[in-house]
């Protein structure tokens, strides 16, 4: 039985290029240049085409390239800064589309991140995650909306202002959910636990379409809508500073910022997890539990533990989401989104932050943008005369176009796209890094 | 004074008794070998005294306490741990990795400090960090801290696992078949090791051994199980002497050549 | 010149809808005038919906008002050569579930309107007006439409949006186009929420499930129903108008005997006992055909006899294909006219066969009829803006198109966007697929939606 | 001499020919035993419950009883569409610890070569004058055979290549060989004169079975079987048998149970490890693609997303059996299918409509499944497994 071949070192005309590029001088200037060209394409070409979703892309590929870049930390940081929190907001004022991609993108991170505690780190495999997802955003649209009074006769939704209190309690009720979940499975073995999982996402999704009766918690199959949304606080900032803004745009901005906020203490608090003895135990119990148990480790501790902090980023996603959404139905929450979420960390690299939250970017911006345009593309070429099917119209087929790639993915690249493994060998090759990089 | 008292344990599996009233006490700051043929029972005995096997009956005293009901973390917060006969590193975590694990029960830092990464926590990191690497040192792992411990060769992923057991600042320590597939050198230096641990950390020592010039050279006492019974106890001279030890060992080399 | 042309049209609109009023007073003796019945939803007034029941065969006389394909061609007549020059790319986008479990329906809407689209730039082939079309898949999934929404939104060209199949997504999607001014006309929507949002954008060439369901309710009153069995599919469509069909049937004094939702597509062996054993005289399911079409045989044989009747979703002969002759006795609501008064119908279904294989599903012939109105809506701001419109002046269009035929009835919007006096159909159905618009209309009910 | 030892040989054999049977025919015995024993047990749940709810309202009594046959067969119906399906489930997982979530295409592909090969007879005018049974064999095996290689074909290219990577890997493959058939399968029903939802022909069986007729009130509601559920029933006991038969008695059974145990110490005993995995997809599709054929004519329709929500139920009915399990994956299956029916049609009785049975049922249906795998976490026949340290 053939093993996979390991994946080769840094070796040949691309990765010499890209050694190159990405350090020293050449580095700098690449990168500074990517920056100013990406950017200055896309404020000149602000409408929604071809040119402008590749221009997007590389865009957002630039922060990966600054992230695998090895220079100086504080320029890294400020092309960041100057990219993800001027350019692109600034790009999102002139056209409603891109920005609602990446904050889409953002908030997969959040929730791949979360799940990546829980699957990645623990190794215990959850089929049922957008379940806390469901709870988080079900938790705000009832409260902050005439809902609360089809629940509770009487009671008046809580005011906008609330909202920010709501992600603290989502993110505690999304935690409680975590462990009422992880109480009964933590006896199971794998996949065993991967059904149970799978069941509590369905019956969380189930109850949502039925309780409506006998007392109307959810109001079922109809979905909520005029979700509230906080106060923008720093709207007369904006026009003080020049930027007359509709407050569409302005909300579109908070939530890009919001969520994005929301990715980086995500990134923060999981990265230091992982550094951590907790995250040493999750990982010690991922890769064998009667060893772990025998270093004094409590299992049960820590597993609930890991069920409860992946649940809460989750939980707090969603009083978000739904706040952004404006609306919210149970179809939302159903098993395929926890199995995309799902595929998001197993794609980007099952473990490992950085990839985890560039397998979200990459799965939301093919379901969003990449899969229609090519869709797009074809069909357009079909009527052009390309030989096609008639009853095959592209713009059908974009999950079998997915299907595809994650099957590729998995024989081509089965660790991820950026998986762990890799990582820690390449911080052995530079010994001079310390090892506790902050991921 | 005796660290450890096992006193009438017994355990059965299905119809067949795997460990048959055994009692054994270890005194503090011994080596004391556990041997005996294959199936004999001995590494059952292990798993009870660290807990991941309920005894059906017999107590368990460490330190003066019961620990017959605790769970395995338990047992090994209170200062025992062990290897196992098969390797049983976290094979895709580094040697430091591996080894600040070991450390968990000695780790404190809160949620909060760790999400705050706060002056406490670095102390404390900074504290298990340098642990680890004088342990590593200790067992002469340290300039392969930063490989996975799955890429490692077989000797040192058996020191590996020792480091990792010493990080939790045991009083005793269990070694199921420490040298297992090792070639006479790297017995030898096995050995060694082995009497390091006690001699310059003060920490007791049991081991399944079944390489008996090892046994006979560093152990104290020598307790042969057969069957699940303990059939002899004493140095390796009443050991080597004993008629049922004899008996026991040659009776199933003539087993296996009939 | 292009004064006179434009008078010209203008004058030859006006005539024809002068003609259109003039036939219709002729046309609405013969329909026998019916008792008035309030309809009833929660929303509305009693004294608002005036209902006109029991229409005869009589009542087929050729429609009044002139097609909306008439329309489109006299209107583009009268555009400028300069104004067709100045077009530029006009798109109509469209988002329905293209892939998943509801893509049969979704790609009907699909269908429709790229159908629709063909056909009149193959009429306009002269006048320099030409359409584009650009489909969206929204998944079914809220947010997935609402990312669509701001796709289709920033992209200037697309001056009509056809959509959506789940009244879920086109809630998540209003609010996006109703930023933009962007008309969204549904052609599958019955809740009534869609239009009673607020968003002046929103328009829709099917009934409402707060008239559709009640008047089922009114039906089964006058079929001499006296218990009736309510099943739903759990989807914001088929439970809405199944619920608000129960509140009249109860007020008509009809014994719901149970209401039920079930998410199972196949086997109906459980929900056949209970209907067995509360032997009802109808059975009211709301919900979509592929659902219909197994319940139906499934239930027709274990021997259950009961009327079967369901809404819009069911008008498809996709179900006469599922369920043969287990269809005996079933009806449908819908605001699809008869092809004996809209023969573009049949064109349609025939059409749609020969391009796309297979039977128009429900809501493909309404997405059809959506997209004409949204050329309509173009052509007569192009002319009026005597260049490419904006949204704004294609959505002022909209509001003001005078009453037009489409192949699905005659439709003029409400100041909410609703259908304008909807006229409600109940057919019984026939197990023929092939015969399928020739079903028989059994009662025809005139309702118009609430105002307040 | 001679005659001495030809007779302990025929004794041998005899001996050999009854341990056989013993092992085919046992799990059918164990199967029956769970049938009853389901339903008896939520019989009894029922006529408590009703017996404490009739106090308030003496109908609930009557009625509950009086649906209580049929409900019984309703949920042996229903739990035998979950066996059928959860049979592939658990070959595969046996034999690979790996599950196999194409499973449910696997079966929608089988429901929709038996559309197609009824649609083909109907053209040519054989459905109405072949024998019923010559068509269901017709359909079976085509059904069988083409779902069969499907999944044999799946292995090969998306399976395979991954077999010692990480369990997860092996599973999103999977996940997206599911979204792929599903597509697939669409394009061609489309492009075919079958479409989107296809119509099931089917020869005319005629009425279902009247098994009784019970009163209720005036009414008298009939206890009724349909043919093809009959039809079901019965293929899917032959199923069990032939499969039970296949693993326990033949030289590729043991080949498959050997692969199963360890995959390189097989691979060492000369058993061809990947020729071996093959025929167990082999198998499984087929088993699969019969259950969608059965299942398929049963209901009249198939679409190319029937699949997922069947196979996830199977799924969990094989998990619920104890996963690798081929009589377990039977159970769980009864189980399941018997739990579902008695939720479905009584919740609502019982609650007086506050609660829909039918909505409710999936919920029962997950909850059971939690609750028994919280006091038995290796499923109900699932051996145990005692961690070896």
């Amino acid at each position: 039985m053939a093993k996979n071949p390991p994946h080769t070192p840094e070796t040949g005309l691309w990765n010499q290029l890209n050694a190159w590029m990405t350090k020293g001088p050449a580095g700098y200037t690449f990168l500074s240049l990517y920056t100013l060209i990406t950017s200055a394409l896309l404020i000149t070409n602000p409408r929604t085409s071809l040119f402008t979703d590749i221009v997007f892309v590389l865009f957002l590929l630039l922060i990966l390239a600054i992230y695998r870049s090895r220079l100086d930390m504080r320029f890294k940081v400020g092309l960041a800064v100057v990219a993800l929190g001027f350019v692109l907001p600034y790009f999102g004022t002139l056209n409603p589309y891109y920005i609602d991609v990446a904050t889409q993108a953002g908030i997969f991170a959040t929730l791949a991140m979360g799940l990546n505690v829980v699957v990645g780190f623990a190794g215990l495999l959850d089929l049922g995650y957008v379940a806390f997802y469901a709870v988080g955003a079900y938790l705000w649209s009832i409260f902050s909306t005439p809902q609360i009074g089809n629940m509770i006769s009487g009671a008046t939704p809580v005011g906008e202002g609330w909202f920010y209190l709501f992600i603290i309690i989502g993110l505690m009720v999304g935690g409680l959910f975590g462990v009422l979940l992880g109480l009964p499975v933590l006896r199971l073995r794998g996949d065993y636990l991967a059904i149970v999982t799978l069941g509590f996402g369905e019956v969380i999704r189930v109850l949502a379409v039925n309780l409506d009766k006998p007392i109307n918690i959810t109001n079922g199959a109809q979905g909520i809508k005029d979700i509230e949304r906080p106060p923008l606080f720093f709207a007369p900032a904006l026009k003080a500073l020049g930027f007359n803004l509709d407050n569409n745009q302005l909300y579109q901005l908070f939530f890009y910022f919001m969520v994005l906020l929301v990715v980086l203490i995500t990134m923060l608090v999981v990265g230091r997890l992982k550094n951590s003895r907790i995250g040493r135990a999750w990982t010690a119990i991922r890769e064998d539990e009667t060893a772990a148990i025998a270093q004094g480790i409590p299992l049960v501790r820590m597993k609930l533990m890991a069920f409860a902090v992946g649940a809460s980023f989750a939980g707090a996603m969603g009083v978000i989401f739904a706040s952004k959404q404006l609306f919210i139905n149970p179809p939302t929450f159903d098993l395929l989104r926890s199995i995309s979420i799902l595929s998001m960390v197993i794609l980007g690299g099952l473990g490992n932050i950085p990839g985890v939250i560039l397998g979200a970017v990459l799965v939301t911006l093919l379901n969003l943008q990449i899969l229609p345009r090519i869709a797009e593309i074809l069909r357009t070429a079909k009527e052009a005369g390309l030989p096609i099917p008639q009853s095959f119209d592209p713009t059908q087929y974009q999950r079998l176009l997915f299907g595809l790639l994650m099957i590729l993915m998995m024989i081509f690249r089965p660790e991820g796209i950026l998986p762990e493994d890799r990582r820690r060998q390449e911080l052995h090759d530079h010994d001079d890094e310390p090892v506790e990089g902050q991921a | 004074m005796a660290l450890l008292e096992a006193s009438n344990i017994t355990k059965v599996f299905g119809g067949l008794t795997a460990v048959n009233d055994v009692t054994l006490t270890i005194d503090e700051g011994s080596i004391v070998s556990v041997i005996g043929p294959n199936g004999a029972g001995k590494t059952t005995f292990f798993n009870i005294l660290t807990g991941i096997y309920k005894p059906d009956k017999g107590d368990v005293r460490f330190n003066g306490q019961s620990i017959a009901g605790l769970r395995p973390d338990q047992i090994a917060a209170r200062g025992m741990r062990r290897t196992f006969q098969n390797i049983r590193l976290f094979p895709n975590m580094t040697v430091l990795e591996n080894v600040l694990v070991g450390m968990h029960t000695h780790l404190r830092a809160p949620f909060w400090n760790i999400l705050l990464r706060n002056r406490s926590l670095r102390l404390e990191e900074g504290k298990a960090r340098d642990k680890s690497r004088e342990l590593l040192r200790f067992v002469g792992l340290d300039d392969k801290r930063d490989n996975l411990a799955k890429n490692l060769p077989y000797g040192d992923q058996r020191r590996l696992e020792i480091a990792r057991a010493l990080a939790g600042d045991p009083k005793l320590i269990l070694l199921d078949e420490p040298t297992a597939g090792m070639n006479p050198n790297e017995t030898v230096e096995a050995t060694h090791l082995i009497r390091r641990l006690r001699d310059e950390r003060g920490v007791t020592v049991v081991l399944i051994e079944h390489d008996m010039r090892l046994v006979m050279s560093i152990s104290e006492r020598i307790s042969v199980l057969d069957y699940g019974t303990k059939i002899a106890e004493g140095d390796g001279q009443v050991i080597r002497s004993n008629p049922r030890v004899i008996e026991a060992y040659l009776g199933k080399a003539a087993g296996h050549h009939g | 010149m292009k004064r006179i042309v434009s008078l010209i049209v203008l004058v030859g609109v006006l005539m024809s809808l002068l003609a259109a009023c003039g036939s219709t007073p002729a046309a609405s003796p013969t329909a026998a005038p019916a008792t008035a019945a309030p309809a009833t939803a929660e929303a509305t007034a009693e004294a608002t919906a005036e209902a006109t029941a029991e229409a005869t065969e009589t009542a087929e006389a050729t429609p009044a008002a002139m097609t909306v394909v008439e329309y489109i061609l006299a209107t583009a007549a009268g555009m400028t050569p300069e104004a067709a020059a100045a077009l530029g790319t006009i798109k109509i986008a469209s988002q329905s579930p293209l892939s998943g479990d509801q893509s049969a329906l979704g790609t009907g809407i699909r269908n429709g309107v790229e159908l629709a689209i063909e056909q009149a730039n193959t009429a306009l082939a002269g006048s320099g007006v030409e359409i584009a079309f650009a489909p969206f898949d929204d998944q079914a999934q809220p947010e997935v439409g609402s990312a669509n929404a701001k796709n289709i939104v920033s992209d200037p060209d697309i001056l009509c949006t056809v959509g959506h199949l789940n009244s879920g997504v086109a809630l998540a999607s209003l609010p996006d186009y109703s930023n933009a001014n962007l008309v969204m006309i549904s052609p599958a929507n019955t809740n009534p929420k869609i239009t009673e949002s607020g968003y002046a954008n929103a328009f829709r060439v099917v009934g409402r499930d707060d008239l559709q369901g009640p008047i089922g309710a009114r039906f089964a009153q006058e079929s001499g129903v006296k218990t009736v069995y309510i099943l739903h599919d759990k989807t914001d469509y088929g439970q809405g108008v199944a619920e608000f069909f129960k509140l009249e049937a109860e007020k008509l004094g009809i014994e719901v005997l149970a209401f039920e939702g079930t998410d199972e597509k196949s086997d109906f062996s459980s929900i056949l006992t209970n209907i067995q054993a509360a032997n009802p005289d109808m059975i009211y399911f709301g919900g979509l055909y592929p659902q219909a079409g197994p319940l139906l045989r499934q239930a027709r044989d274990r021997g259950i006899m009961a009327q079967f009747l369901g809404p819009d979703g069911l008008d498809s002969p996709e179900l006469a294909k599922l369920a043969g002759d287990a269809l005996e006795g079933t009806f449908y609501t819908t605001v699809a006219a008869p092809v004996s008064q809209f023969p573009n119908a049949a064109q349609y279904a025939t059409d749609y066969t020969t391009k796309f294989n297979g039977a128009a599903p429900p809501f493909s012939a309404q997405a059809y009829d959506s997209a004409a109105f949204c050329q309509a809506a173009i052509v007569t701001a192009a002319v009026e803006a005597n260049g490419k419109p904006t949204r704004e002046q294609v959505l002022a269009a909209m509001k003001s198109l005078p009453a037009l035929s489409g192949i699905t009835g005659t439709y003029s919007f409400s100041e909410k966007g609703d259908p304008n006096p909807a006229t409600y159909y109940i057919f019984s159905t026939n197990s023929d697929p092939a015969l399928w618009d020739q079903n028989e209309l059994t009662s025809k009910i005139e309702s118009a939606p609430p105002t307040e | 001499m001679v005659a001495e030892a030809n007779v302990s040989k025929q004794n041998l054999q005899r001996q050999r020919t009854l341990q056989t049977l013993r092992t085919v025919f046992m799990p059918l015995g164990q199967l029956l035993l769970f049938i009853v024993g389901s339903a008896a047990v939520l019989g009894l749940i029922v006529v408590v419950v009703a017996f404490f709810l009739s106090r308030s309202d003496p109908k609930i009594m009557q009625t509950a009883i009086a649906i209580l046959p049929q409900v019984m067969i309703d949920g042996m119906v229903r739990g035998f569409l979950f066996a059928t399906i959860a049979l592939g489930y658990t070959m595969v997982y046996g034999v690979l610890e790996f599950i196999n979530f194409a499973h449910g295409e696997i079966f929608m592909v089988g429901g929709f070569v038996g559309a197609g090969v009824a649609y083909l007879l109907m053209q040519w005018g054989l459905l109405s004058t072949l024998p019923w049974i010559v068509f269901i064999v017709i359909a079976i095996v085509m059904g069988m055979t083409v779902s069969g290689l499907l999944a044999m074909a799946t292995e090969r290219v998306a399976y395979r290549p991954l077999r010692n990577s990480p369990r997860l890997v092996p599973l999103i493959s999977a996940i997206g060989m599911s979204l792929v058939l599903q597509d697939v399968v669409r394009l061609i029903a489309t492009s075919s004169p079958l479409g989107f939802n296809a119509r099931f022909e089917t020869p005319n069986f005629g009425k279902p079975f009247q098994i009784a007729s019970i009163p209720l009130g005036e009414r008298a509601i009939p206890v009724q079987i349909s043919p093809k559920a009959v039809i079901f029933i019965v293929a899917a006991m032959l199923m069990l048998l032939a499969l039970n038969y296949l693993v326990n008695a033949t030289r590729l059974g043991k080949a498959i149970r050997a692969v199963a145990q360890d995959r390189a110490t097989a691979s060492l005993m000369g058993i061809n490890v990947n020729q071996i995995i093959s025929l167990t997809f082999l198998i499984g599709g087929a088993l699969g693609g019969a259950a969608g054929v059965l299942f398929g004519m049963n209901i009249g329709t198939v679409n190319p997303y029937m699949g997922f929500i069947p196979g996830l139920k199977a799924f969990t009915a094989a998990v619920l059996g104890g996963i690798g399990n081929i009589t377990g994956a039977m159970v769980g299956g009864i189980v399941l299918g018997f739990l579902e029916a008695f939720v479905a049609s009584y919740l609502s009785l019982f609650t007086g409509g506050a609660f829909s049975g039918a909505s409710y049922a999936d919920i029962a249906a997950f909850s059971i499944l939690i609750l028994i795998l919280i006091f038995r976490p290796e499923g109900l026949l699932g051996e145990s497994t005692t961690q070896k340290v």
